[in-house]
Parts: C-alpha cells; structure tokens; sequence
C-alpha cells in the first residue's frame, strides 16, 4: 500500500513521484531495469533503489536533477492531468472533515472518476474502514480498477463497481458483508437520481452525512429537492473558495530617495551646462573663418571638456538587473494568487439522515 | 495496530455537544444520573438520552424527561409536533404570489421592532403550560409586533421561525468531533483556536497525511483541539511529540476529548523546546535504585521516588523520541515567528514527509515561503487559503449569507527533502550546472 | 448641491456630515440656533460656522470631539443605517464603470430605496446628465424626494417618480422632454417585470446598458429569460465581492527567545534547588525536638535565604500590558478582516442594446 | 464650466476597440481610407464604419467591405446569418434530454484532441469562397475531430461555438473607454497598469469622488490610464497636476485618450517630485523681453525664446498650482513606498477630502494604514479589496466561471482632515481628555 502506511527507502517495486516541477510529477514504478528519461536528464531506476525518500538526485550527465518522492495522496492529485473532474484537496478535505470521515469509516463514492480524491478517502478511511467507489465509465473504471490494483488498495480498503448507480442502485455482490455506509459523496451529473437508491446501503445505527458535488447552481435545486423527499435534513450548500498565494519581494522606492535622484539628474545638468558655459568662455564662439578641420578638433574638445561626471545617484537600481532580495536596497515581502486561479470547481450540497431510534431502544 | 472505533450512540463519561434551536451549543459530559440545564429551554436527566444515537433530537417534556423527536431542529416544519405552526406558515405561503415577493412594504425593523421584555417572557411561562411556551410565545409575538403585517410573507415565515426557534424546548445531542470542538471554541472565543475555520483545520489533516499509525512532530498552542482532531484521524495507533514553549504544556481542551486518559497519555508525549532542540543537555540522570532500597524507604518517600521515576522516563523518552527525529510530518500551529521556526526544526522531519504550519495572519506565511525559498531542504514551498461560503439553501431563495464570519487564517506547506550535497554538485560540472539549477528553481 | 461640486467652509444651511466614528456618521443642517448632542458631548452648529470643512471639533465641554466633514455620496452611504437594501460602494461603484456611466449620462433607476446609490448617481451623471428613478413605496418615496430637494438634487440631475414600473412602465409626466436612457439599474424584486417596458424609455441611438441586482439565483435565471425575450445581448451576470481589512501589528516572537526563556526558567529552578540546599547544609535538617517557635523561624529564614532573584528573562512581555508597536519589542505587521464580513450583498446581471443602426445611417 | 459629451458613435480622428470572434481586442484609429488589418478575420476599410454607433457588429466581406449585422459576436445564435450552424446546434439540443447530460463518456480531450494545423487552415482558406470559411473550418474540424461523438451534446455546443468564434469574419466596434483602455493593457501586458482590475478601478473613482470641475493632485504610474479615467469622469472640466518621478511624465496610454489634445493640455498640469516639494528652489527664473528686443532676434533664437517662454510658464503654473494646494483630492497609483508618500503628501489636500492609494499588493497598504492610525490629519484609513467573480451565464447551467484571472489589486482611502492644535487641547483638559481621545481613536 503506498498511499497508506510509510517507507523510508526506495526499493524494487515502489510506486515513486519523480518531482521535475510543481506542474511535473512523474509515476514511476521502480524496476531496475528501467530509466527515467526527462528533460532534465536520464535517471537510472537501479540508482534509486536504497535512497531515502525525499532525496535529490542528479541525472547520469550531472547536469540536471529531480526529487524521488514517497506517494501520498495529495501529491497524487497534483500529478494527474489537469481535467475539471478532478476533487481538488481544498474541497476533498473539507467534505472529509465536514463529514467526519476518519479511520474506520465506510463511505460510498460515486463516480470514482480519477479517482484522485478515492486515493485521499481510502488513506483516511485506512485498512480498518472501506472506500465503495462506483463508475458507468467503462474505460475510465478500468483504469482506476487497475491503479487500485497498483496501488495495493483493491479489497482492502477499496471496493469498485462499474455500475450506473442512478439507475441500479448501490447494491454490490463482490463485497462479502453488508455496505452499512457512515457517508457518502455523489459527484454525479444528476445526484437526485442515486439519492433514491441510498437508504439501501446507509448504516441505520447511526447519523450518516451525504456530500453533492456539483458545478451548476440548477443541479443544487434539484438535489434541494431530492434530498428533502427522502428525508434528509440540516441541508446546506456550501462552495470552497481556495487561492494559493505566491510570496515574493517588492523594493521599498523611498519618495526621498526619488527626490534626491531628482535632484542629481538636475545637479548633472546644471554642471553641464556650466562647463558648456566655461568651455565657451575660454575658447570663444566658433568662428566662422575656422577650417573644417578646426571646427572636428574643436567639437572634439568641447565633448570632452563639457561630459559631466558619470556616476549617478541611482537609488532604485534603474536599467541594472536587480535579484528579489539583493541587500543594497530594501524590500517588502509581498503576496500575489496565481496568475489565474481556480474560481470555482463544484456546489458542494451537505445533508444528514438520522439514524432509525427504533434499533437504539 | 490498535483501532478505536469511534462511537456513534451516547454513552456514559462521554463529552457531548447539545445544540440548541437559539443556534447556541453547549458541551455536557454524561455523568449517571447528571442533570443538564440549559437554561430557558429547560433542563434534563442525562440518563435519558443515553443509547440514543448521535444526532437525535429531543423535547423536553416536565419533570426533567424527554422524548425523542424527529428530524433536525432547523426543519421544524418537517416536525409533526408543530401543526398549528405549520397552518400559520403555510397560510402565508398561499397569500404568496411570485411577483408580489417584495420588500416594498418593508419598513426598516432594526431598533423600532417591539420585542417582548424579558419580564413578559417570564409571565408568558408561568401562565403556560411547560411543553407549549414556545407556541404561547410566537403567539404574543405575532400580535404585539407592530409591523408584522407590513413584512413581506416571506419574512413573516422566516420571522415565525426564528422565534419559534428561540422559544421551543428543544435539544439535538451530537457527538463532540474535532470539527465541533473547534466550533465551540470559535464560537466561545476564536483566539483560542488562533481564529482556525473548520476548512482550515481539514485541509492542515489532509496536506499533513495524516492516518493511523503515524509518529507526527507537533506545536499546538489551541491548548489541544488539534491534536484532538490528529488523534480523531489516528484512532489509537500512533504517537505524537508535542513541543511547547512553557515548563507544561497547554492540553485544556483534551479535558473534553472522547478518549480514555490511558489512549492520551500512550500516544501523545509532550516535551519543551529547550529539551527539543538541547536534548543532551536536557536529559534527566537517573539510576534505578536496588528493590532493597526501595523496600527500606519510608511510604511518602517511596511515593516521591516513583513520580520522580515516572517523569524521567517521560521526559528521556520524549528526548530519545525527539533524537531519534524522522516524523511522518511537522504542523505546527503557533504564535511563534515561523520562518525561524520551521527553519529550526526541519531536521527533525522525515525525507519525503510534509511540513504543515497554519497561521491566523497571512503576513508571517508569506515570510516563511520566501526565506523557504532559499532552503534546499525544503520543496515546493506553497501558501493556501481556503474559505468555506455557507448558501442560504431554502429552494428557491438560494443565495450566498449575507454575512459570514471573517478569517479563519492560512496554511504553509512545504516537503522536506535532502538536498544533493555540495560536493557532489561541484564535480566537473561547474557553472553550467549552476545555470540550470537556476533554471529549475523556477519550476519548482 | 451638497453632493455635486466642493465647499471650503462651514456656511449656515450646509448640510454637515459630523463624523463621530465608522459606524456613528451624523447629517445635521447648519441652523446656528441649534446644538448637536452626542455621547462625546454637545457641539454648537453656532462655532461650526466659519470653520473649515475636515475640521475637529471640541465640545463645548471640551471632554470629547468630533469631525465635520462635507457630504460625498460614499460618506452619505456610510451614514445610513445598516439595511440589506443599500447599494453599498463597492456594487455601486463597478455598475457605474461598467455601464460606463459619467458626466451627462442620462441614468434610469428602480427602486429608489434608500436613495444611496441615487446620491453617487447624481455626483456621477453632474447637472449635464441626468437621474429618473423611481420608487413604488410611497413613504420611501416621499423621504427619498425629501432628501434630494435638501440636498438641492431635485430637479437637476434628479427626477423622482412614485410609480410602480413593473405594471406601469417608465413614462413620466413630471419631466419636460424624452427619458431617452442610456444606462438602466433595476433593483427590484422582480425584474423580468420591468425590463418589457423599458424599449419606451431607453435612447435608440446609442448602446444601452443595463444592471439588475437581485439576491437570490432564481431570480438571476427569470431576468436572462426576460433580457434574452427582449433583445438584450451581451449576457453576464457576475458578483461583487468585496473585503475591507483591518491592520494591525503582531509581536515577532522568535523561537531562540523562546528557548532562552526555557533556560532562564531552568537556571531560576536550579538556583532554588541550590540555595535549598546550601541552606540545610548550613542549618541542618530540622530536628523534632524544636520548639514551634523555632520552626516557625526558621521557615521564616529557609524563605527569606532560599529566593530566587525575582528578574526573569521575558522576551515576549509575558504578565504586562503591551500596546501594538512597542518599541521594545519586534512586531510584523499583519491584516485581517472584519469579523463579520458582507459576504454577499446580489447577483449583477449586466446586458447591452444596440443601437438601431437605422437611425445612424 | 465646459462640457465634452462622451461620442456615441464611430468618428474620424477618434481610437475605438475593434472586438473579434477570437475575443481578441485591437485598438485601431479611424483615419479616412484607412485599411484595418484583422489578421486572419481579414481586412477593411475604416471608412466603411464612420457614422455607425459603438457597439455595432459588423461582417467582413471581400474588398475590404462590411456589413453591419444584428446581435453581438458572443450571441451568435440570435445571428440570423449562421441558419446551418445553428440547425446544426438546435439538432444536438434536441438530443440533449435532461438526465442524460452527463460527463460519462466525455474523455479527455487535452492534449488528444486532434486540431487543424495551420497548413490545413491555409487550405481551406483558399478552397472556400470568402466569408464562408468559418463554417468551412468548421464542418472540416467536427469530421476530423477523433473525440467529438463521444463528446456530451453540452460539450459539442460548447466545442462548435469555440471554433465557430475562433474563424467567422466579424467584429464589434466599440467606444475606447477608460474600462476598454484599462482592459486592453491588462491582457498585453498588466504590469503596465499594476495589475488593476476594472472593480479596482471603479471603486477608486468612486472613493475619490472625482466628478466636473474638481481640482484632482495624482501620481499616475500607469502611463496615463488613470488619468484618461480621471478626464473621461470629468468630462472637460476641472484640473489635474500630476506629479511623476522623472524629468517628464509618462503619459503614453494617453494618446489613445479620446479627448482632443488642446483638452489634455488645458486640464493635465504636470510637475516633478523635486519641483512639488521644493517648489520655491524650482521655479523658473523669467523675466519677458521687450517686445523690440523680441523682434530684433534671428527667427531661431526667437523660436527658441519662445519654447523656453512656455515651459518656464508651464513650470511655473504647475508649482503655483502645488504651493496653493486645497485639492478636492489625492489619488496615488504608484510603486513608490505609500507609508511615506502619503504622509509627505497629506498637506497639499483639502479637509475632508479624500485620498485614494492604489497598490497591487497588499503588503504597503496594510504598512500604509498602521501608519496612518498615528497619524491626526487622517481620519477613517480604511484598506479595501474588491472583486469581480464571472459567471457562465447560460440559462441551467449558471455557476462562477471555473477560472478567471488573480489579482486586481487593493485601495487604500482616508479623509483628510484638520486635528485640533495640541495647544487647543491641552487647555485646562490633560489627562481626562487625553483618555478619552485614546478610546475614541479606537472607533474611528
């Protein structure tokens, strides 16, 4: 089981995250065999056997290097292509949180989809609860089928069903047991169909929480609607609304400093035009008899006698390529969002169903 | 691995929280034959309501009974019990035609609505029979209230509700999880949890990996709702070093965790920050003494020895566990400056492993990300907000609160790494390495 | 015109904004007969006379003050009491650039309301332009039309109706010449109503631009139907959200401090041991046979002989009353917003008409 | 006082936004026989849209010739002209039945989706006649497109509008306003306009009450887009004096102003930093020649006689106007360090009239207002954040746009106001008084 559980070193056989960059994380499974081929250089698999986790390597040239990362399920999501369906972690671990979801937990999720955010459910429900992952999507249960394999989690804690869940229900035969499921999450196009199908397969001991997941504001009232037919209650609907922050540094430009430099772009040219005015004073205008070779000659002197000094007051460091942070000048640490951030992923729709006081009395 | 279930009924010398149809929660532990009173809404007999499931909700009834109820406190008109109510409300909604739903006939009701005084609430109590004062009260309300009739319908609904939902004698008892217990420090005083909202503390559990059997490195000053809320996650398999900054830690909220005082004291070992980062020095020395001489001690004496025992284990096993270093994850939730913070203690934090730390303010984050910038040991350094935005959910009237409360703070996340050593990089590579190495750092 | 052009000084019959704090901003009419009376004590409207606006002001008393500040638009909207049907700055001021409205705009408005967005309108559109609104709630109305004539609106650039637009319409008899709108605001409930009848009232030589605010999405989803029904293009509808935040400066406690203190707590502990101990050494154990006057005594010695200096090691003040920004401390600047914040105020529905391009050619 | 009507329609010697299919935007200016080149929507002839009025939509025929046609370019469905593609679109709702909109067989389409090279486009170009090349590219990109049956009818509609807008040659002409300014730099380059979002943008004119006839005191780092917004409010009347940092002003967004040049100079007074603080050692020393003396130059020192005549009358006034002071307000959109700017600012400002900092980040305003509270010629700092969140406005399907561009940018504002003099206070008062101003501060 990669994703739940830790390991300290590398060995044959591990499912890795190769860090190239934050928008690259690469899944390697280890064979010694094998080479990693990046655009940072080739990276021998055999090489990394008996690394720690976290450790920096450098490619075979030298010339380029990559971080050899212990899978969690967190950086699993980041390393997946960008596609709408995926549940980012600001809303996976609010609806866990929100929920209660927690070692031992049975929960329903359906669609599986990438099955980025079953990866997060099964590390939290862990061996000792169970994930019921449901997909109509034939390739798309294939493939999360075969990661579940990969990944050591089929069977325990995982089960999935490739099953359309608004029509047939949530009932499985390739579970031994009941599902009795403490929560679950729709992220359905239409969630108020496979509402009518879930009193079937919820605990009825105890408080079970339901989580929708959907884009359009319509769907919401119909899922309102459905969920008040079947008798859940405490309904509200909530979004996330998560930014992630770059710092950097802005130089402190002080008005003082901008005076001064004013001042000396001014001082320069008040200097100019005195050594211009002392030029002329002491070699006269030119005259109009002087010869063509005079007057070259005598430009020449002019622009040497008259250049002003150089080295100016230059404060902010104008036309010279500055490092955020360079200590000859001041900064202040500023923050900025992504240069496009994610307004809005999903309406996330929370109910709960009491549990029956019959079977508690 | 041990595994503790969480519970899902009321049980005795467990922490619950009461939720109240005011809005206001309340903590009350189950002591047999406790009484709870929860002030105008009356008061019961714990016993009651044990073997109940969480979630339910009661009426309380005279003579400290109750009776268990349907549905939620907030959909009383789902209620069976609230017929008449009922009849009122929807009586409104016929008179209520699409296109009249305005507010011109609003007239401002901020200071100029007529509440009733305390004093007439108290009469209204005693001239009504215990169950019905709610009713009783709603009544009078409708009738004193001057502009009831210039509202909108639908503002007398929500108007009726919100009364009916101040008056009735009613309770929900809900399990006491993290998320509620940091509610009700959010709501009794937010400093105290260093203002973290319920998504702030979700996403700290999900980017700091949390899961049984974890050995995490911890700060808490919110006096331990977060190492509740990772002990909720670890549910009997694992341990925590929790770092402080005084001679004893601050674990007051624990008081209300729902584990066994055993659990705590076996997962959660506590050590301060001059024996965290002086560890040698901090070590205390001690010698078991021969049975023989334990024997021929006085009984004070003997009770002196052993608590002295007890506490040099303690504290030399949380220094060797602290030594020993390699934890599944650093989360740190301080007033501490964390740049220099973090810095310090990344040695501590196992390759490939997260480094949490929430802050109230951005402005410190923003601090720690850039000097992490710099640091080779740290990878991928990125500061998150997140925000959760409650609708009003009723069909047909859906639109964000108006208002929300403010904050909730922010989160630092970062991976420690080990960076390629000096010298390796300086082998027959020189600057050219240097140059893509700048490049990278882009990247990443 | 209070709210259109600028004064300098306090003349009799001004209209005075008297600023007592955020959310205590008091309009008072300059009559040097009258006083005004606050909580920070009693202001003669006589001494405000001859003083320049921006002005504090003592009591008479001279134990508190308050600021004199000449009406704006955004002051004026600050000083209403809080209800949800104030246009606050922050919408008000995007509708207004985003319709593009300026100087000689001529400017549709319904419902009145609280006439908060009316009064930047006016300062917006000048005495070129001009503003019809119109309220159906006669007691608003009448109080709306009251302000505007003391505000001296009314006339130029305002034009106040009661009338109820959704039955019928925008034509008005009250103003000598042809509404020929360029920009619309709809605040009302139901705005599809109101939107058929505007092809009256808006110009047909140039694009239109029109705003309904609405809280709830419903109401969002029957306006585009109605917008869409009656021509209107450039569909969209966004939300204004808007933060106000407070500074304020956090003492920069540094983890070496902490770790330091821990050590002085250590040393203080150990030197407490120590002095015990020298003490016994020198006094000996107590001994059984002393009389309880001797005991006494030497508790009273053990005390006095065993104290550990009282000075402590307290980087972070810890015990004392510190204000933000002591100079013996180090402090990061921090920001937070409100604590309750306004978190959603309505939906804006924007669209454009273009003009009917026969009229140009 | 003057006043300059905003133009409702095309005209000569103006700059208007040409809007096209792509949602591209171009600034072009209408000069008679002037050629606008629209790249692969084609070219035309200016001429050809004099006289209509902005907001008008138009097609490009062959020869450089338009059409004007209904509807804008986004709503294309309300376009009589596209009958096949909107056949085409009306077919695939119909197969769209409530439930069944579902992404279940939406595969991803990132990277996989086969798209036309330009090479094909080029083809298709020249076997298609003119303006049908759109629906050419388009049926040609439904058949090669591997993925487009498996698409949702949703998704197809979605796909189809995208391509169509990406190829049909048509465009919208609309007013250069200061929002369409403002906008066209943000998408070519936004550290041009420091980052500022047209809310930002709105809200600082607003907070800055700027209206007719107000004298306004700026520092304008946007090369003018600021100060066209500031014109474009007042419409012809009232004065600027913009204060920069260099020997001259950047001012080069303003030559897409639409405001006459001899409107520019007569409102736009400009000054430099040393000049506006220490305007007594700058002023130009001038003194007229006689006329005779005039006349008995050579034409060029009589030319250069003049120019200098002018600036040392330009100079001159613009310091006049600085040393007299009383604006009706202070807007800084600026890189320089607000905390101290502002304060140096302050005594140019007329009581109880505003200042209106811009600032792309937060960092110096939030120093700005710590400031700011020490200091009793500012009443109220108040740190504001605005944000404009987009929809997808599509009747059943409305939601927030999935992403839209970060930043935006913050306002600092204030009131200027005039405290009492320490000598006033402290008159028989001391310490009560003091105490109370520490409490009343607190509010304010």
């Amino acid at each position: 089981m990669s994703f739940i559980g830790y390991k300290d070193t590398i060995g044959e056989g591990d499912l890795v995250l190769a860090f190239l960059g934050r928008d690259a994380i690469k899944p390697i499974v280890i064979n010694k065999e094998e080479t990693l081929n990046t655009r940072f250089g080739s990276f021998p698999h055999a090489q990394m056997i008996g690394l720690k986790y976290g450790t920096q390597m450098a490619s075979i040239k030298g010339y380029g290097f990559i971080h050899l990362l212990q899978p969690s399920a967190e950086l699993w999501t980041l390393s997946l292509p960008h596609r709408t369906q995926i549940v980012y972690t600001p809303d996976s671990s609010y609806i866990t949180q929100r929920l209660g979801i927690t070692a031992g937990s049975r929960v329903i999720e359906a669609g599986t989809g990438s099955a980025s955010f079953s990866h997060a459910l099964a590390r939290t429900v862990s061996a000792e609860g169970h994930l019921f992952t449901y997909e109509f999507h034939e390739p798309r249960f294939l493939e999360a089928k075969k990661e579940f394999e990969e990944h050591g989690l089929l069977g325990t804690p995982v089960t999935i069903n490739h099953r359309d869940v608004c029509k047939d229900g949530f009932e499985i035969s390739n579970y031994d047991g009941d599902v009795k499921a403490t929560s679950v999450f729709l992220d359905l196009p239409a969630p108020w169909e496979a509402i009518a199908h879930l009193s079937q397969v919820i605990s009825q001991d105890e408080k079970v929480g339901i989580c929708c997941f959907s884009p359009c504001i319509e769907q919401v009232s119909k899922t309102l609607d459905a969920l008040k037919e079947y008798g859940w209650t405490s309904v509200q609907m909530v979004e996330i609304q998560a930014r992630r922050w770059e710092a950097r540094q802005q130089m402190v430009r002080q008005v003082d400093d901008a005076v001064l430099r004013l001042k000396d772009v001014k001082r320069r040219k008040l200097e100019g035009i005195e050594r211009k005015r002392r030029f002329y004073a002491e070699h006269g205008q030119p005259r109009d008899e002087d010869s063509e070779q005079e007057v070259e000659k005598r430009k020449e002197l002019e622009k040497e006698e008259t250049k002003v000094d150089r080295t100016e007051f230059n404060p902010f460091g104008r036309g010279l390529r500055i490092k955020d942070g360079d200590e000859a000048f001041n900064w202040i640490k500023v923050s900025k969002t992504e240069a496009e951030v994610k307004s809005h992923t999903s309406y996330l729709t929370f109910a709960f169903k009491q549990a029956t006081p019959s079977s508690t009395t | 691995m041990t595994f503790i279930k969480r519970q899902t009924t009321v049980q005795y010398h467990q922490f619950c929280l009461i939720r109240l149809p005011s809005e206001g929660i309340k903590i009350v532990e189950i002591r047999p034959q406790g009484i709870v009173k929860l002030g105008k809404f009356g008061t019961f007999a714990v016993d009651q309501i044990v073997g109940f499931p969480y979630g339910q909700s009661f009426e309380i009834l005279d003579d400290n009974n109750v009776r268990p109820i349907q549905g939620s406190l907030v959909e009383l008109e789902d209620d069976e019990q609230d017929d008449s109510l009922k009849e009122k409300i929807q009586y409104l909604r016929q008179l209520d035609v699409e296109s009249s739903e305005t507010n011109r006939d609003l007239v401002d009701i901020g200071n100029a609505t007529q509440e009733l005084t305390q004093e007439e609430i108290e009469t209204l109590k005693k001239t009504s029979n215990g169950a019905n004062i709610g009713e009783a009260i709603i009544d009078k309300l409708i009738k004193s209230h001057v502009n009831f009739s210039q509202k909108t319908k639908h503002s007398q609904e929500k108007y009726l509700r919100r009364k009916q939902q101040k008056f009735l004698r009613r309770f929900t008892v809900d399990l006491l999880g993290p998320s509620q217990l940091l509610q009700y420090f959010l709501e009794k005083d937010p400093t105290k949890v260093l203002d973290m909202s319920e998504e702030s503390m979700g996403l700290l559990l999900s980017l700091a990996n949390v899961q049984p059997g974890g050995r995490y490195l911890v700060i808490d000053e919110t006096g331990g709702v977060i190492v509740n809320a990772l002990l909720d996650r670890m549910r009997g398999s694992g341990e925590l070093l929790v770092v402080h900054e005084n001679e004893h830690p601050n674990h007051s909220a624990l008081k209300y965790s729902n584990f066994e005082p055993s659990v705590i004291d076996r997962m959660v070992k506590t050590i301060n920050l001059l024996q965290f980062f002086e560890p040698e020095d901090e070590r205390v020395q001690w010698n078991d003494l021969s049975q023989q001489e334990i024997e021929e001690m006085k009984s004070s004496k003997k009770a002196h020895y052993y608590r002295r025992r007890d506490n040099a284990i303690q504290i030399n096993d949380a220094i060797d566990n602290a030594v020993k270093g390699d934890f599944d994850a650093l989360i740190i939730v301080s007033t501490l400056y964390t740049p220099t913070l973090v810095k310090k203690m990344i040695a501590k934090v196992g390759g490939s492993r997260p480094i949490v730390v929430y802050s109230q303010y951005k402005e410190p984050l923003v601090e720690t990300q850039v000097e992490s910038m710099q640091n080779l040991e740290l990878l991928a350094p990125t500061l998150h907000e997140t925000r959760c935005r409650p609708y009003q959910t009723i069909i047909g009237r859906l639109h964000p609160l108006m208002t929300m409360k403010g904050g909730g703070g922010y989160l630092f996340h970062a991976i420690r790494v080990f960076p390629l050593q000096e010298g390796v990089q300086a082998v027959g590579r020189g600057i050219k390495k240097r140059k893509i190495d700048d490049q990278q750092s882009v990247d990443s």
